[in-house]
């Protein structure tokens, strides 16, 4: 029962992946690229998080905590950047 | 799993030949870290939670960093 | 890398001199360490004690916006605690809203820029605004200048500086005013 | 036992519902901004209530995955109100059935 739905749910989050996948190859400018980046970062977060509850590795849950951080950094130089900043 | 693998390789081989193929430099920096992300997505999933934490820090913060440095001093971007 | 708009507070002199904010952030950055390595094997807890003095001694004039403010901090305390259902309650409900925009074949959306006033003094205060603005969706902030907001809204439904920040600030506001005075 | 599994299963399926529909905005909307509302805002709560379905499946774990959803909800407003202020300094438009842009207006007052 419970693996079913949870099934379903990676099923669903895939689909996200690929629209975000999507707009990322479409997005006219750098910056919608960016919103596509972020977005992909906030599915992929908690598919690390799923991944370490799966196979009882409590390590995986640093690797999410820091891919958070660093793509946080990422998209505020990219915001930067685009603000003439760096 | 592995259809999700198979498909995420598959999304990260578009994103890297469409990241060769871009005209505007800062969409290509973009789709670099994209590339990362799914790397290092991998390699956690083939059980290497060190090698994906080296490859979240280099690849989504330094490079993307540095490039943008680079990009800046350069004036490539106008 | 900090957004331009939060600009740094004012600190007085008088404040400089206190302990009481050093005591308070390296608290709070050694509890972040336990949590983070949830263990209390004594080599931890030293090693997370020294790196959160030397942070909280390097990093000491951030925190001065939040005991500077007057008040009793059980009752901020309190106020906070309340915020955070209230935020959260306010977060599903525009989630809902906007899914069913998206969904919605038609796709019903009047986007725009509105301009809304606040009535916080501290920035820190502020901060927490923008923030909590930002994370309700449907409602985005794009610029910050003093007291003004100017706030990306998908749907504008008052074009008046007053009647918009009737809808969109007054309501975080009620709890923020009392946070930070 | 199997009743805390099956809650957790189900809230991890909601979760994934709104980051689904999140993605769905990012992918239709016509401009920047209406992107960044769909995108990153509704696939927060999407995210915040994936961790804490998550955390129902791996009670011992909750307090760490729980800090990293707040983690998120920290840092997403900062992240997106930084390049929502970017794109607008850089003069990326509004989409054409815009209201009214009052940021443009006072710019160019000034």
């Amino acid at each position: 029962m419970a693996d079913t739905i949870l099934l379903i749910a990676l099923v669903l989050a895939a689909g996200a992946v690929l629209l975000a996948v999507l707009r990322l190859l479409r997005g006219p400018t750098a910056a919608d690229r960016a919103v596509a980046l972020d977005v992909m970062t906030l599915v992929f977060v908690p598919g690390m998080v799923a991944l370490a509850v799966f196979s009882g590795r409590k390590i995986y849950l640093d690797v999410a905590l820091v891919y958070g951080v660093l793509s946080f950094l990422g998209v505020m130089s990219l915001a930067r950047y685009f603000d003439r900043g760096i | 799993m592995i259809w999700l693998d198979a498909l995420v390789c598959l999304l990260m081989i578009v994103v890297a030949v469409t990241a060769t193929a871009v005209k505007n430099l800062v969409s290509a920096v973009i789709m670099v870290g994209v590339v990362s992300l799914l790397v290092s997505y991998l390699f956690l999933r083939m059980g290497a939670p060190d090698v994906a934490m080296t490859e979240a820090a280099i690849g989504a913060a330094l490079t993307t960093v540095i490039f943008l440095i680079a990009l800046r001093r350069t004036g490539e971007d106008r | 890398m900090w957004p331009r708009s939060f600009e740094q507070p004012d600190v007085r002199p008088d404040e400089e001199r206190s302990l009481r904010p050093f005591i308070c952030l390296s608290a709070g950055l050694l509890a972040l360490w336990l949590t983070l390595t949830w263990s209390l094997d004594p080599q931890e807890v030293a090693t997370g004690l020294v790196v959160s003095l030397v942070v909280a001694s390097v990093a000491r004039s951030a925190v001065h916006s939040v005991t500077g403010c007057p008040g009793s901090i059980l009752r901020r305390v309190a106020w906070s605690l309340a915020y955070i259902p209230y935020l959260l309650r306010a977060i599903i409900a525009a989630n809902i809203d906007v899914a069913r925009r998206v969904v919605n074949p038609a796709l019903p959306i009047r986007p725009g820029i509105v301009k809304v006033r606040t009535n916080l003094e501290s920035p820190l205060g502020r901060l927490f605004l923008t923030s909590s603005i930002t994370l309700t969706p449907g409602t985005l902030t794009v610029e910050t200048s003093g007291r003004e907001l100017y706030i990306h809204w998908i749907d504008v439904e008052a074009d008046g500086i007053e009647e918009a920040s009737e809808r969109i600030v007054r309501g975080f506001e009620r709890y923020l005013e009392r946070i930070f005075g | 036992m199997v009743a805390w599994d099956v809650i957790g299963a189900l809230v991890t399926l909601a979760g994934s519902v709104f980051l689904l529909l999140g993605a769905i905005g990012v992918a239709r909307m016509p401009d920047l901004y209406n992107r960044m509302q769909a995108g990153t805002k509704a696939t927060t709560l999407g995210n915040l209530l994936t961790l804490t379905g998550l955390g129902i499946l791996m009670p011992s774990w909750l307090p760490k995955i729980l800090l990293i959803a707040v983690f998120v909800l920290v840092t997403n407003p900062i992240s997106s109100h930084a390049l929502a202020r970017a794109a607008h300094a850089a003069g990326i438009p509004l989409a054409k059935g815009s209201v009214k842009d009052a940021l443009d207006h006072d710019r160019e007052a000034r």
